[in-house]
C-alpha cells in the first residue's frame, strides 16, 4: 500500500520545561522545502495585532521565545518562506509560561549524587568507629616506596620527591601530599635527605608543614631542613629545567613524581631514567600515564593514587572515599550487566519484528543521560 | 623591514631554545628568562583588559542596574591580594580561596556526574545481538574493556580467584590504550617539530614556500 | 575566623551551585548565574597573585645575587618589555590583539617562537624516551609496545603504502579496543573527583586551609 | 663492561642522545626540504566532524573556541583554517571565542586571514568575542544568554551593534559548537555544555589529548573528532584544500619511521643483553 501524504505545515507552543519561567517553545513541524526563512509572530491576549517575536532556525525548528510574561496567554503564528509561496501556520489554543521548582530532566543526576555521597558519608562514619575494618588491598608501588628510599640510603644518595605542577585544590595534590608523609617518615627514618622541589608557593607551604611533621613523628624534628622544601617556579617549562638540573646535579637514587602532571612529564621521567634513578610515579593526569609506565619503575595509575594516600593515611574521610567509590563500582557493573542482557534481548525481540522491548530500553537508556539529538 | 627584523628575531630566540638539545646553557636560560617574564606581564594586561576593564569597570560607568553587586567579588578580589601583607593577616586570603573551592567543587560534582559518569555508563550498556556481527564483537570488546578495568581499580578487595582474572586482564586493555596514546602523542610532538622547522626555512631563509 | 569562615564560605557557596542546578525557580537559578560572574573575577585575582610570586622570586635572586641572577634581570626586560608594549597599545586602540598593533608584533617575535619551541624539544625527547625506555620487558610493557608501534606507523601515510589495512586496524584500535580502558579509568577519576568535593563541601577535607 | 671491549649488544643499547636527536632533526627537515607530498586516509572519526559541517544550513551559526596557544599551533591551527574555509565556503555564521588567554592572538590572526580569502564582512558574517576567565563559569552562563560575560566583543564594542548578533542569545541559536582543544576546556564542553543543554560539539585536539577524547566520541557525547596534524590533513583533503597539515604529512611518515626502527633496535639489544647476562650467570655457576 502506499499512501500519499501531503504533510502540512503546523505549530505547536507550550511552557519551556524545567527553567524559571518567561519563555515559551515553540516547534515547527514538516518545514516546506526550500523554505529560506521561518518568521514567528505573537498575539497577546487581548490585543488585536500580531508582533513579530523573530526567526526560527531552520535547523532546529524550535525557538524558545524568552520575551514573555508568566500567566499571559499568548497566541502563535509562523510564515516559512520560499521562493513561490507563504506557508502560514497558527497554533490554535493560548499558550503561557510559568517556571518550575525541580528540573525534572536532572532526575538521574540527582539520585547518582544522593546516593554516592550518603554511601561516603556513611563509610567515613564506620571509618571513624573503627579505622582497621575497613581493607583496602595493599598497592605493588606503595611496598617499593619503602625499599626505594632504603636503596637510595645504601647508595647514600637523596631522594627527590616532585609534587606536580597543579594547585592544591587538585585530587591528585592533595594525594601527593598524603604520599609525601609516608616517604618523609621513612627518608627521617634511615637518616637520608628528601629533596622537594614546587610550582606553586600554597603547596610549598603545605609540603613543608607535612614533612616537618613526619620528620616529628619518625623522632627526628632536628634532621628536616626546610631549605630542602623550596619554590622553584610556576612556569612550566622553567620548572622541568629546573628539576632536570637538579637530577643532573644531585644525582638521587630514588625519585617520586607524584601529582598531576603536563606535558612536562616526559622531560622529567626520561632524565630520572637516564640516571639509573628507581622511578615511582602516580598521577590522575590520563594523558600522561603512557610515559611514567614506559619509563618508570612503578606507577600508581589514576584512581590508584586515591587509594594509595587512603591505605597510607588510614584517615577515616580518604578510606570513606575509597570504600564508597567501590560500592559505586559495584553498582555501575551491576547496571552495565542488567543492561547489557536486557539490551541484547530487546534487540533479539526488535530484529524479530517486535520493538517494543527496545522502545523501554531507549526509554532507560534517556533517563539515565540525555544526548544531543 | 620592521617584517624583516622580527623574523630575525624570532629565528635567533628559537635556535636559542633549541641549544637546550645540547645541555642547559647560557643561550636557553637567557630565552627561557625572556620568555617566562614576558609570558607574566602578558597575564596582567589579559586581567586588565578583559575582566577588569570589561566586566568590573565598564558596567559600573555605564551605571547597569545590579553593577553594586560587583563590590561583592571585588571584595573577596582584594581579600586575595592579602597574601601580600605579613603573615598576620595574610590568612585573610583563604576566605577568597575557599570562595573559588566551594564553587569548583559544586560545578565539578555536577560536571563529573551529568557529563561523565552517567554518559559514559550509558554508552557502556549495549546490545549484542544488533543483527551485524561485526557491531556485536565491537560492542562486547567494549563492554569487556570496561568492566574488567573497574574491576582492577576495585581496591576494597583482596584479588582473588575470579575477580584476579579479571583485574589481570583490565590491566592488559589498559595497557593497550596507554600504548595507543603513547603513539598518538609521539605523532603530536613530532608534529610541534614540523610547526617550527617550516617556520624556519619558509619565514626565515625562505627556502621553501611559507604557508 | 580564620577557619570556621572560610569553610561557611566554601559550603555556602558549594551549596548554591548544586542547589540552583537542580531548582529552576527564582532565585536559585539567577544565583547560580550571579555566582559564576563573582568567581570568574575572583578568579582573575589569583592570576595577579601568580605573576606576584615570580616576581618576588626574581626580586630576591638579584638581591641575594645568587647565582646565575643576571638571568633575573632578562626576566624583568622581558616583563618590563611586554607590560610597556602592552599599555602603549592599550592607550593607542581599543583592541590590542588585533594583528598590526605594537602589543601583537610583541607576541609574534617573542612568544611565539620561544613557546612553540619549547614544545617542539619535546619531539626529540620523546624520540629519546622510546628509545631508550620502550622494552618488551613482561606482557603488559609488550602490549603498551605493539600499541604504540601501530598506531604510529598506521596514523601515517608510510603505514597505508606498508600495508593498505594498517590504517582500519590503528582506527580500531582507537575507536573500539581502547574505550573500555579509558572510560574505566576516567571513571575512576571521576568518582574521585566527585567524592572530594562532597568532602571539600562539607568541610572534612581543609588541606587546602594550612 | 670489560674495560672498552665493547661489543654490538652494548652499542646498539646505549647510542648517543646526540645521534638520535639529529636523525629525528633530518627525518622532518629534508622532507621539508624536498618538498614531497603525501595523501592521507580519511578516518571515521573526522569524516563525522566534516559531516556535521556539512549538514548545517546558510543561515546557521557555528562557535568556534580558540582552546590553545602558540605551543600547540602546528596541530591546531591548521585545523581553525580548515574548518573556517569549510563554514565561511557554505556561508556559515562564525562566532569565535577564547578560553587560553595566549590563543587570543593566533585565533584572531587565522579567523581574519580566512574571513579576507572569503570576502566575509565583520559583525555581519562573523564576530570575535575575544577571551573571559572563569572557563566553566563562562560555558554554563552562556546557555543562558551570551551577554552576561560577553556584553561587549573583542574590540570593546557592545555585541547588540552588530547585525548578526541581533538573534542570538544562548546556545540555543547555536548549531553546532567546534572546540580547539590542547587543554582541559574540551571536557569542559563536554560535561558543561553538551550535557547541560544537549549541545551539538565537535573537538578537534592535540594528539596528546586524543585517546582519551575517544570515549566521549563513542558514548555520542560529541559528533566528531579531528586528532593532530594527521587530523587537520585529513580535513584539509576532505574540503579538498591542501595546507599546512598535509605539507607536514612526509616529515611526519619520516620521523615516526625513525623513531620505530630505534626502538627496534633498542629491544634487539635489549634481548641480546639479557642473553649474555643468563650466559654469564650459567658460567659463573660452573665456576
Amino acid at each position: 500500500m502506499i499512501f500519499l501524504l501531503i504533510l502540512s505545515f503546523t505549530i505547536s507552543a507550550k511552557d519551556t520545561p524545567d527553567d524559571a519561567g518567561g519563555s515559551i517553545t515553540i516547534n515547527v513541524y514538516n518545514i516546506p522545502e526550500g523554505t529560506e526563512q521561518i518568521e514567528l509572530y505573537r498575539l497577546t491576549k487581548g490585543d488585536t495585532l500580531f508582533e513579530e517575536v523573530g526567526l526560527i532556525p531552520i535547523f532546529k525548528g524550535e525557538l524558545d521565545d524568552a520575551t514573555v510574561t508568566d500567566g499571559v496567554l499568548y497566541l502563535y503564528k509562523a510564515t516559512a518562506l520560499t521562493p513561490d509561496t507563504v506557508y502560514v501556520a497558527e497554533i490554535k489554543e493560548f499558550a503561557s509560561s510559568s517556571p518550575e521548582w525541580f528540573n525534572k530532566s536532572r532526575t538521574s543526576v540527582l539520585l547518582f549524587i544522593a546516593l554516592f555521597w550518603v554511601v561516603i558519608l556513611v563509610y567515613i562514619q564506620l571509618a571513624k568507629k573503627n579505622p582497621e575494618g575497613l581493607f583496602i588491598r595493599k598497592l605493588p608501588p606503595l611496598e617499593a616506596m619503602d625499599e626505594a628510599v632504603g636503596r637510595a640510603t645504601e647508595m647514600g644518595k637523596p631522594v627527590l620527591y616532585v609534587p606536580g605542577i597543579e594547585y592544591i585544590t587538585d585530587a591528585g595534590t592533595l594525594a601527593s601530599i598524603t604520599i609525601l608523609a609516608k616517604v618523609g617518615r621513612k627518608v627521617a627514618e634511615y637518616e637520608t635527605r628528601i629533596i622537594n622541589p614546587h610550582f606553586d608557593p600554597i603547596v610549598m607551604t603545605t609540603a613543608q608543614e607535612t614533612l616537618k611533621n613526619a620528620f616529628s613523628e619518625a623522632g627526628r624534628p632536628d634532621a628536616f631542613n626546610k631549605d630542602d622544601v623550596f619554590y622553584l617556579t610556576s612556569e612550566q617549562f622553567g620548572f622541568a629545567a629546573g628539576v632536570d638540573g637538579i637530577m643532573l646535579r644531585e644525582r638521587p637514587g630514588a625519585i617520586f613524581l607524584q601529582g598531576y602532571f603536563y606535558a612536562e612529564s616526559l622531560i622529567l621521567a626520561e632524565t630520572g631514567y637516564s640516571i639509573g634513578a628507581i622511578q615511582i610515579a602516580g598521577t590522575n593526569a590520563t594523558t600522561q600515564l603512557p610515559f611514567f609506565v614506559a619509563a618508570c619503575d612503578y606507577v600508581l595509575l589514576g584512581e590508584e593514587m586515591f587509594a594509595a594516600s587512603a591505605y597510607i593515611s588510614k584517615e577515616p574521610r580518604l578510606l570513606g572515599s575509597i570504600k564508597g567509590s567501590d560500592l559505586a563500582k559495584s553498582v555501575l557493573l551491576v547496571l552495565i550487566g542488567v543492561g547489557v542482557i536486557f539490551g541484547t534481548f530487546a534487540a533479539i525481540k526488535n530484529v524479530a519484528g517486535n520493538p517494543v522491548y527496545m522502545e523501554i530500553f531507549d526509554r532507560i537508556l534517556e533517563f539515565l543521560a540525555r544526548t544531543a539529538e | 623591514m620592521l617584517q624583516i627584523i622580527s623574523v630575525w628575531i624570532a629565528g635567533g630566540l628559537t635556535l636559542c631554545i633549541f641549544s637546550f638539545l645540547y645541555g642547559d646553557n647560557p643561550v636557553y636560560k637567557f630565552a627561557e628568562h625572556l620568555y617566562v617574564g614576558f609570558s607574566a606581564a602578558y597575564w596582567l594586561i589579559y586581567v586588565w583588559h578583559f575582566t577588569i576593564k570589561q566586566m568590573v569597570i565598564n558596567p559600573i560607568v555605564a551605571r547597569e542596574p545590579g553593577a553594586w553587586m560587583l563590590i561583592i567579588p571585588l571584595f573577596f578580589g582584594v581579600l586575595m591580594l592579602s597574601r601580600w601583607l605579613p603573615e598576620r593577616y595574610s590568612w585573610i586570603s583563604r576566605w577568597s580561596i575557599a570562595f573559588v573551592v566551594g564553587i569548583g567543587a559544586g560545578i565539578i560534582a555536577i560536571g563529573q556526574t551529568q557529563g561523565l559518569l552517567l554518559p559514559q555508563l550509558r554508552a557502556t550498556i549495549l546490545p549484542l545481538a544488533t543483527g551485524n556481527w561485526m557491531t556485536n564483537v565491537n560492542n562486547f570488546l567494549v563492554i569487556i574493556g570496561t568492566v574488567s578495568t573497574l574491576t582492577y581499580f576495585y581496591f576494597s578487595r583482596r584479588e582473588t580467584g575470579l575477580m584476579s582474572k579479571f583485574s589481570r586482564l583490565g590491566i592488559g586493555f589498559i595497557m593497550i590504550a596507554l600504548g595507543a596514546a603513547f603513539g598518538y602523542t609521539i605523532m603530536a610532538r613530532i608534529s610541534l617539530l614540523i610547526g617550527r622547522i617550516i617556520f624556519l626555512f619558509g619565514d626565515w631563509f625562505h627556502i621553501i614556500k611559507p604557508l | 575566623m580564620k577557619k570556621r569562615v572560610p569553610l561557611l564560605i566554601t559550603f555556602i557557596t558549594g551549596f548554591i551551585i548544586i542547589v540552583s542546578f537542580f531548582v529552576p525557580h527564582r532565585p536559585f537559578g539567577q544565583l547560580e548565574t550571579e555566582t559564576l560572574i563573582w568567581y570568574a573575577i575572583i578568579f582573575a585575582f589569583t592570576l595577579v597573585i601568580g605573576v606576584d610570586s615570580l616576581v618576588r622570586l626574581h626580586i630576591k635572586h638579584i638581591r641575594k645575587r645568587k647565582k646565575g641572577w643576571w638571568y633575573s634581570i632578562v626576566f624583568f626586560a622581558g616583563f618590563f618589555y611586554c607590560l610597556t608594549i602592552g599599555i602603549i597599545s592599550l592607550i593607542q586602540t581599543p583592541n590590542i590583539f588585533q594583528p598590526g598593533t605594537v602589543f601583537f608584533y610583541g607576541y609574534e617575535t617573542i612568544l611565539i617562537p620561544l613557546q612553540a619551541t619549547m614544545f617542539a624539544l619535546l619531539a626529540f625527547f620523546v624520540a629519546s624516551a622510546s628509545y631508550r625506555a620502550f622494552r618488551a620487558r613482561n606482557i603488559e610493557a609488550t602490549l603498551l609496545l605493539i600499541a604504540a608501534v601501530i598506531v604510529m606507523i598506521g596514523r601515517v601515510p608510510a603505514g597505508y603504502k606498508l600495508w593498505p589495512k594498517l590504517p582500519v586496524i590503528a582506527n580500531w584500535i582507537f575507536d573500539v579496543l581502547q574505550i573500555g580502558a579509558m572510560r574505566g579509568i576516567l571513571i575512576g577519576v571521576a568518582l574521585g573527583a566527585v567524592a572530594m568535593s562532597l568532602r571539600l563541601i562539607l568541610g572534612i577535607e581543609r588541606t587546602y586551609l594550612s | 663492561m670489560n674495560e672498552g671491549k665493547k661489543d654490538l649488544s652494548d652499542w646498539i643499547t646505549t647510542i648517543n642522545r646526540e645521534i638520535i636527536y639529529t636523525i629525528i632533526g633530518l627525518a622532518v627537515i629534508i622532507p621539508i626540504l624536498l618538498g614531497i607530498k603525501e595523501k592521507v586516509q580519511i578516518s571515521p572519526a573526522v569524516k563525522s566532524a566534516y559531516e556535521s559541517i556539512e549538514s548545517l544550513n546558510s543561515t546557521d551559526v557555528i562557535l568556534i573556541s580558540i582552546d590553545y596557544d602558540p605551543a600547540s599551533m602546528p596541530e591546531l591551527q591548521p585545523m581553525l583554517k580548515a574548518i573556517l574555509r569549510h563554514a565561511f565556503g557554505k556561508e556559515i555564521k562564525v562566532i569565535m571565542m577564547v578560553f587560553w588567554p595566549l590563543g587570543l592572538p593566533i585565533g584572531t590572526e587565522g579567523l581574519e586571514e580566512v574571513a579576507g580569502e572569503f570576502g566575509k564582512v565583520y559583525g555581519e558574517d562573523y564576530i570575535n568575542l575575544g577571551y573571559r576567565p572563569g572557563d566553566r563559569a563562562v560555558m554554563i552562563d552562556m546557555g543562558r544568554e551570551i551577554r552576561n560575560f560577553f556584553r561587549t566583543d573583542v574590540n570593546d564594542v557592545l555585541l547588540d551593534t552588530y547585525p548578526m548578533m541581533r538573534d542570538i542569545h544562548n546556545y540555543n541559536d547555536i548549531a553546532l559548537i567546534v572546540g580547539l582543544e590542547a587543554g582541559r576546556w574540551g571536557e569542559y564542553w563536554i560535561q558543561y555544555v553538551g550535557s547541560r543543554y544537549k549541545q551539538r560539539i565537535i573537538l578537534g585536539v592535540t594528539g596528546v589529548m586524543a585517546a582519551e577524547t575517544y570515549p566521549y566520541l563513542h558514548s555520542g557525547q560529541i559528533e566528531g573528532l579531528i586528532g593532530g596534524l594527521k587530523g587537520a590533513a585529513e580535513y584539509e583533503t576532505l574540503i579538498g584544500r591542501p595546507g599546512f597539515g598535509l605539507t607536514g604529512m612526509a616529515a611526519q611518515s619520516w620521523a615516526h619511521i625513525a623513531i620505530i626502527v630505534f626502538i627496534i633496535i633498542g629491544n634487539i639489544g635489549y634481548f641480546m643483553t639479557r642473553r649474555k647476562e643468563r650466559r654469564f650467570r650459567i658460567e659463573g655457576r660452573k665456576e
